[in-house]
């Protein structure tokens, strides 16, 4: 589904990402741990078009989309759950998620997908009307992922999904990303949370400096020792 | 792991057992709460710091941990509770007037002046106790050695990599010359190897000047090697406090913080 | 008692010409809420809005209310190429550098207009440009009013156009948080050009309207550019209902200053309304503070 | 070349004799330039072409324009230099440095007090004259400059002649208004304009009180508040000092707000004659009054000077601009001729010596006073009437009658 | 002796000896030129060094020249005397715009506008003053145009020439001392972050309070010198937004922040203007309004292809490392 050869990214002069290389095979959940700035964040960022990268190529569901413009890339199927949420908070909750419909290949289905998020997440339904701002961070969480189910993606990055939420909000978030895994999604998942995206993932990589210092399947890295030690501190 | 800590360990626990009779602590941190538009971000915290020793902060992400430096720095005036260093109140002073009392703190989100050479960015912090700028660009050496930036000094602060801005961030920090650190987050992103290394350099500090420290980290390595106290806060509210070993297996903490092994 | 009615009859005025201020405000107000960017060029823009509908006027026979559409058409496109070919570099530039940039094209136009249209004022001259309505004893000046009434009707649009229609609810998603925008795949870097073009639009409609109540010569492009600056400022940089507010509020105190201080020192009166605002509420009367 | 020419004296004088006859030829062949072996007079005219006095600018320009073919023909080779001061004193400045260099003899300019003053240091400066075309700010004349010389009123003589004219037009007219308001633009000329009329106002002893004086922004959008408190006080005339297009915009906020007074007189500035106000405001724009220097349409070179004008302008307005700035070319080049010498210092020499009868505004002839200043201008009154400015005082002069009271607004067909 | 050091020199030597090879208009455009680059380097402290954006810099300018012109006209008070007074009244004025903005922290695009407001305001006030002449405008009377009298400030061009450039030299050289001092350094770090600033015990309100007032004064210096030079001043010449706006472009297109910027600036920048009004009338326009198209294309072009100013891109080519010659990227 997505393929990630030699990523170079740099801020300023400043490098974030030092040949990056990593594949996420088609329908599987992909973990991607990392210290904080350790580059996952400018790493989906680079995937999304968000940044140009300096070098390095990007292939997604067999298209080349290196260097391509961000609303380009959605369009062709590559949805993301950004960092921070990222909901337009004057705006009302269903505006929000209108607006993730805007993109070309999902504006005729506009209001089927709407129906399936409803349905998907009742919570948004009761508060349709609400400015998102004044959701509560899981609430907001939600609409993040409805807005871009909007956008009838292939595959979803995830950026911290369980950042600032509650345990139980945490369950609840990884419950849903488990459920649109299991409906054939391709999921990304960038998590500070490491035990649990571990767990998860089927296919996981560890970033540190913008480098990727190993990959391999969840469960191995789950039992690696230097993972453990360095991001379970035990 | 924990044992990497022990030889420090040791003069701890009896600083720790001492602490009672240490009169009035260095940091007084008494029933925080900050609010932002609704948010409760901070709801109740406290803690305290005797002069020389290393205390934890930690918390998942959004857990106020930031808010509460920001507080005690003077960015923000907390709605209620009170701040103490050395038994005057900080409460309502601005941050240069909290820097001048003897707290040197960084940012999360690094904040170097990037238009400057490194070894400038760590000068103007030595400025805050001198007035002659060859004894400050002399500190700001020293400093700059002892955090292992020298032969970085003359770049500029926007090219270096997040570790290294990081680095100057305590570099900038320790240059004012304080008397109590604040970190945030300063080890994230650095190699277990590099963590050990920057571990290591606040132990020295610690041990040889007393430097008195209180950080916040996500990554528990550097937190069990280097804190002789750990403060556990979730979504504002203080959850446990206690030595490092003890606080790793408390259940609460699992459950909040470092997450559930079984799933 | 003739005093106070005098002193109605002025306040009428101001209110009147003050909403058509308001609507080349607007402009100004919609571009920097989206696009961070101080349109330092506003008012030269206006003052060719004005000189479009006089060229109109004057070769077509076309009333300046019949010809807006077509002249607001024209900025748009302006606007449009200004944010793709030029300013789209400087939007995340420094203040300064975007001031320099706009002050270039401001001073481009001043002299282009020179060029073009010569030193020369340019009045536009409709039949009934002397009429006035009485109402009792207030006498309304038909062209202000009509003036008036096409603003505050446009306005309403440009604010209907943001409520309900798709194109606007993602404009204001730019300017409501930019990267989320980029995350749901908006084209921001179009929608801006748009934004800058509708921004553009207003100021062609008001010049189209203003060039019915005032002269336009090549050097009046600066006064409305600081004219525009205090309605917005006071209003609140970025609201469109400040924008309103401020002009009326600028277009009212105005009148008062000159009827009471002196004529000639109505503008500095302007000025220290602008400076008191930018003080107490930097955000403006109706802005919101970032 | 110039040196040689003004160094031996003998071959001047044989130049200024072979000068005469070739003018003469001129005449009656109606082509002498190609026979005269003279070096046209350098002259550096210095106007506001662009920024905010462009207008004005140009209008002089177009006068300028004009005169070399003209007094080729009297004899006065001429060589324009024109430059703009962009409405801007650095400029007016830089450019009059920059004529000098390049070889002006005299400077002519500047249209606006300000870089007239800012001219006349240059030429101080490098002993160049400067002759005014324009400019009535008092001052000027009271710096001492030693190289300054100007044909234009100051504006308290504008004001005085401007007063007193209203005077004659009442007499003639029979009417009297019972009280003034007086409505100045508040810039340089406006200003000084205002400071002349309320010091002399009282001392003229006029049938007619001023009951209040309104200054207002010459930039002003449009001027609402500054008419609507004009009627206010009741006055039934109305004594504007506009610089410009104001007038227009004055004007036209009377008829808005139905303020009819008996007259709108100015005492003495430019705009209620110029083409756009005719174009702007029609009817209105009829029984405006203004007192000021006039082209006097009685004189042979004044004729001269409008065939010229109206041929290479058709369409343009043949105004004061146009006649002072002809003036100021003619003084440079008799002076010149008069020394028989391009050479500034010659020319300096003789300028103060200058005696012109023949010449194209209303007044004695052009002389000047120890100041540098011409004291022998005067101020006409025109009027108005469809479309067109008419002299109607002085009667030695004039083409038709003043009317007043003008008809109100609403009676005009 | 650095290379920047060289550089300085054969620059100084060189127009210290300008006037020998120039005319009186060269003369001329020279002092404009010595005149942008002096204001642009004072205003250049406050934006350069501190980071904070005048766009109402003319404020000072007017202020200085006024007090200093009035003093002389009304009072007889020399020059040498008027300028403290000028100078004073233009600190006062510029910590008042500094206090209101920065203790109710009015920043960037609203600072900038508070300072445009300001310097509007007064320009209508000083209309509306008599004893100012109002937009009649401030005479100062001129006798000696020879001489050398530097306590009036009366005398030749030379005189005002090589007094406009020992002021650029010394502004050069304090600027030069400024940014290595302590409350340069200050400066720099509230320019380039103001949190981070405090965190490190600087008073940022009295950091940014202190630039506003250097450069005002500094500014209003260059005031009293146009004063003297001009010898007339209008309200509307002296305090209005072009004039502002003339003074900052020559730093800007130097390269804000640095110590040649300004100088550089105005080298390229008032030449520009007279060699573009000598091409177009060479070529034959004769139209108005040409030439400020063309400086505005020109301008246009400089801001959009060398975004950092001319110097930093001159640096580099010339290989001057921005440790090397001391002045940091400043
Ligand atoms: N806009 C930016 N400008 C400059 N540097 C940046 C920017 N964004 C990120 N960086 C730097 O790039 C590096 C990687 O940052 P990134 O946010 O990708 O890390 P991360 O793994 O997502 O961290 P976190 O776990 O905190 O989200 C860090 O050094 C960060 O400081
Ligand atoms: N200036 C602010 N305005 C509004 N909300 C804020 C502000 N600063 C922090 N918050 C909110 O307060 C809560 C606590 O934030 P804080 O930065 O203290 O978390 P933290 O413990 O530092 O998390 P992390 O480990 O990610 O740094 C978060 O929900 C955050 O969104
Ligand atoms: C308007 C003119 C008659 C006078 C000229 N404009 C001046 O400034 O003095
Ligand atoms: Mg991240
Ligand atoms: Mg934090």
């Amino acid at each position: 589904m997505l393929d990630v050869r030699d990523l170079d990214l740099f801020y300023g002069d400043a490098q974030a990402l030092a040949g990056v290389s990593f594949t996420v095979p088609d329908g599987s959940i992909t973990a991607i741990v990392g210290a904080n700035g350790a580059g996952k964040t400018s790493l989906i960022r680079a995937i999304a078009g968000m940044e140009p990268p300096r070098a390095g190529s990007i292939r997604f569901d067999g298209h080349d989309i290196t260097g391509k413009e961000s609303f380009e890339i959605c369009d062709l199927g590559l949805g993301q759950v950004a960092e921070g949420r990222q909901v337009f908070p004057t705006m009302s909750v269903q505006d929000n998620l209108e607006l993730g419909a805007m993109v070309p290949r999902a504006r005729k289905l506009a209001t089927q997908s709407l129906e399936r998020v409803w349905e998907m997440f009742p919570r948004l339904l009761e508060r349709r009307k609400q400015l998102a701002g004044t959701l509560s961070g899981g609430e907001q969480q939600m609409l993040a992922i409805g807005r871009c189910l909007m956008g009838r993606p292939k595959m979803i990055m995830f950026d911290e999904p369980s950042l600032g939420l509650s345990p139980a909000m945490v369950h609840e978030v990884f419950a849903i990303i488990r459920r649109l895994h299991e409906d054939g999604m391709t999921v990304v998942l960038v998590e500070q949370n490491v035990a649990v995206s571990l767990h998860m993932a089927d296919h996981a990589c560890v970033l540190e400096n913008g480098h990727v210092v190993m990959e391999g399947r969840g469960a191995d890295l789950l039992g690696d020792d230097r993972v453990r030690a360095a991001y379970l501190g035990l | 792991m924990a044992l990497d800590s022990d030889p420090s360990g040791a003069g701890t626990r009896g600083r720790r057992g001492g602490r009672p009779l240490s009169a009035a602590p260095l940091l007084l941190v008494e029933g925080l709460v900050k609010n932002f538009r609704g948010l409760r971000a901070v709801d109740g915290v406290s803690f305290s710091v005797a002069a020389g020793e290393v205390v934890a902060l930690i918390g998942p992400n959004g857990a106020g941990k930031t808010t509460v430096f920001n507080m005690i720095a003077g960015v923000f005036e907390p709605d209620e509770g009170r701040i103490e260093m050395e038994g005057a109140s900080l409460v309502g002073l601005r941050p240069d007037q909290v820097c001048r009392t003897g707290i040197g703190r960084t940012f999360q989100l690094v904040k170097p002046f990037g238009n400057i050479s490194v070894e400038e960015n760590v000068l103007i912090g030595a400025l805050r106790w001198t007035h002659d700028v060859d004894q400050a660009r002399r500190r700001a050496r020293e400093v700059l050695e002892l955090l292992g930036l020298a032969d970085k000094r003359r770049q500029m602060a926007r090219g270096l990599t997040l570790p290294d801005r990081k680095c100057l961030e305590v570099a900038r920090a320790l240059a004012t010359g304080p008397k109590l650190l604040l970190l945030d987050e300063v080890m994230a992103g650095l190699r277990p190897a590099e963590t050990d290394r920057m571990v290591e350099t606040f132990r020295r500090l610690n041990r040889e000047t007393g430097l008195t420290i209180v950080l916040i980290e996500h990554v528990m390595r550097a937190v069990m090697a280097l804190s002789q106290r750990v403060v556990v806060i979730n979504t504002g509210k203080p959850v446990c406090e206690g030595a490092p070993e003890e606080v790793v297996r408390d259940p609460r903490v699992l459950e909040c913080y470092l997450g559930q092994e079984k799933l | 008692m003739p005093m106070s009615i005098d002193l109605a009859n002025q306040i009428l005025t101001g209110l009147l010409t003050g909403l058509v201020y308001s609507l080349m405000a607007l402009g100004l107000s919609v571009i920097f809420g989206v696009v961070r960017v101080v349109n330092f060029a506003h008012g030269e823009m206006t003052a060719l809005a004005m000189y479009a509908a006089w060229a109109l006027f004057n070769w077509l026979e076309l009333d300046p209310l019949v010809g807006l559409p077509l002249i607001a058409l024209l900025l748009f496109a302006l606007g449009y190429l200004m944010q793709r070919g030029l300013i789209d570099a400087f939007v995340s530039k420094p203040e300064h550098m975007q001031f320099i940039l706009l002050v270039a094209v401001a001073i481009i136009m001043v002299n282009g207009s020179l060029l073009v249209f010569g030193p020369d004022a340019h009045g536009i001259q409709v039949p009934y440009g002397f009429d006035t309505y009485e109402v009792g004893p207030l006498l309304i000046d038909k062209v202000r009013l009509l003036a008036a009434v096409a603003a505050l009707g446009i306005s309403g649009l440009l604010m209907l156009f943001f409520r309900h229609t798709m194109t606007g609810k993602a404009i204001r998603a730019c300017a409501d948080n930019l990267v989320g925008a980029r995350v749901i795949g908006l084209n921001v870097k179009q929608l801006y050009a748009v934004t800058f073009g509708i921004g553009s639009a207003c100021v062609g409609a008001a010049g189209a309207l203003l060039a019915l109540l005032i002269d336009v010569m090549p050097s009046s492009g600066p006064e409305l550019t600081m004219l525009a600056f205090i309605i917005v400022i006071v209003g609140g940089l970025g609201s469109m209902g400040g924008a309103l507010l401020g002009g009326i509020l600028i277009g009212v105190s105005e009148v008062l200053a000159g009827y009471f201080l002196m004529p000639s020192m109505k503008a500095m009166f302007s000025f220290a309304i602008l400076i008191l605002i930018l003080v107490l509420r930097p955000q403006g009367l109706m802005g919101a503070r970032k | 070349k110039e040196q040689v020419m003004s160094g031996h004296s003998s071959p001047t004088v044989n130049r200024r004799g072979f000068l005469a006859a070739g003018a003469a030829g001129a005449a009656v062949l109606g082509f002498g330039a190609p026979l005269r072996a003279a070096q046209p007079l350098k002259v550096g005219l210095l106007l506001p072409l662009s920024g905010g006095l462009a207008r004005e600018g140009q209008s002089c320009k177009r006068g300028a324009e004009v005169t070399p073919g003209l007094l080729a023909d009297m004899g006065m080779p001429v060589q324009l230099m024109i430059a703009d001061t962009e409405t801007n004193i650095d400029t007016a400045r830089t450019r009059a440095e920059k004529l000098i260099a390049d070889g002006a003899q005299v400077l002519i300019g500047a249209f606006d007090s300000a870089h007239t003053l800012a001219v006349a240091q240059v030429c101080e400066q490098r002993g160049v004259p400067l002759v005014v075309n324009i400019a009535a700010a008092p001052n000027i004349t009271e710096q001492g400059f030693k190289t300054l010389f100007r044909n234009f009123p100051t504006a308290p003589k504008l004001v005085t002649e401007g007063l007193a004219l209203m005077k004659d037009v009442f007499k003639v007219t029979g009417t009297t208004p019972t009280k003034a308001v007086f409505l100045h633009n508040n810039d340089t000329f406006g200003t000084a304009m205002a400071g002349a009329v309320n010091k002399l106002f009282p001392t003229l002893d006029m049938p007619f009180p001023l009951v209040e004086t309104i200054s207002y922004d010459g930039n002003a959008r449009d001027l609402a508040v500054e008419v609507g408190k004009a009627k206010a006080t009741g006055a039934d005339l109305v004594l504007l000092v506009p610089h410009g297009d104001d007038c227009i915009r004055a004007i036209r906020e009377m008829v808005k707000q139905r303020f009819e007074p008996k007259a709108v007189v100015s005492p003495g500035s430019p705009g209620m004659y110029e083409t756009q106000f005719y174009k702007t405001l029609g009817k209105y724009s009829d029984y405006c009054m203004t007192n000021l220097p006039w082209i006097n349409p009685k004189s042979a070179m004044s004729q001269a000077l409008l065939k010229a004008f109206s041929k290479s302008h058709p369409d343009a307005l043949f105004e004061m601009n146009i006649g002072f700035t002809f003036e100021a070319i003619l003084i440079a080049a008799d002076a010149a001729k008069r020394a028989g010498s391009n050479d500034p210092k010659a020319i300096l020499a003789a300028l103060p010596t200058t005696n012109i009868a023949e010449h194209v505004m209303i007044g004695g002839p052009i002389a000047f006073d120890a100041k540098g200043q011409n004291t022998n201008t005067r101020s006409a009154t025109i009027q108005n009437f469809g479309g067109k400015p008419l002299v109607v005082l002085p009667s030695d002069v004039a083409e038709a009658k003043p009317v007043f009271p003008a008809p109100g607004w609403q009676q005009r067909g | 002796m650095s290379r920047q050091a060289i550089l300085l020199c054969l620059l100084l030597a060189a127009f210290a000896l300008a006037p020998l090879a120039a005319g009186p208009y060269l003369l001329s455009v020279l002092v404009v030129v010595m005149y942008f680059a002096y204001v642009g380097q004072a205003w250049n402290i406050m934006m350069g060094f501190a980071g904070q954006l005048s766009l109402g810099h003319t404020l000072y300018v007017g202020l200085g020249a006024y007090t200093a012109g009035a003093l002389f006209v009304h009072l007889g008070v020399p020059a040498a005397l008027g300028l403290f007074a000028a100078v004073a009244a233009a600190v006062l004025v510029g910590g008042a715009v500094g206090a209101l903005g920065f203790r109710f922290g009015v920043k960037g695009v609203y600072f900038a506008l508070l300072t445009i407001a300001f310097a509007e305001f007064t320009r209508i006030l000083f209309e509306h003053i008599p004893g100012l002449g109002g937009p009649g405008g401030l005479f100062l009377p001129v006798g000696d145009r020879t001489g050398i009298d530097l306590i009036h400030l009366r005398g030749h061009p030379l005189m005002f020439y090589y007094l406009i450039l020992a002021m650029t030299v010394g502004i050069f050289l304090l600027c030069r001392k400024l940014v290595r001092s302590r409350l340069g350094y200050t400066w720099l770090a509230v320019r380039e972050d103001q949190e981070a600033a405090a965190a490190l015990g600087i008073n940022v309100f009295r950091a940014k309070l202190y630039a506003v007032m250097l450069s005002a004064g500094l500014t209003a210096l260059g005031g009293v010198f146009f004063a003297f030079y001009y010898n007339n001043l209008f309200p509307n010449q002296a305090f209005g937004m072009n004039r502002s706006i003339e003074i900052i472009l020559a730093p800007i297109v130097g390269g804000l922040g640095t110590l040649f910027g300004p100088i550089l600036g105005a080298l390229i920048l008032t030449p520009l203007g007279e060699g573009i009004t000598m091409a177009t009338e060479a070529l034959g326009f004769k139209a108005a309004g040409i030439k400020q198209l063309c400086y505005g294309l020109s301008l246009l072009a400089i801001v959009k292809f060398l975004p950092d100013g001319v110097w930093p891109w001159i640096r580099t080519r010339l290989g001057l490392e921005p440790e090397e010659d001391g002045e940091g990227d400043r």
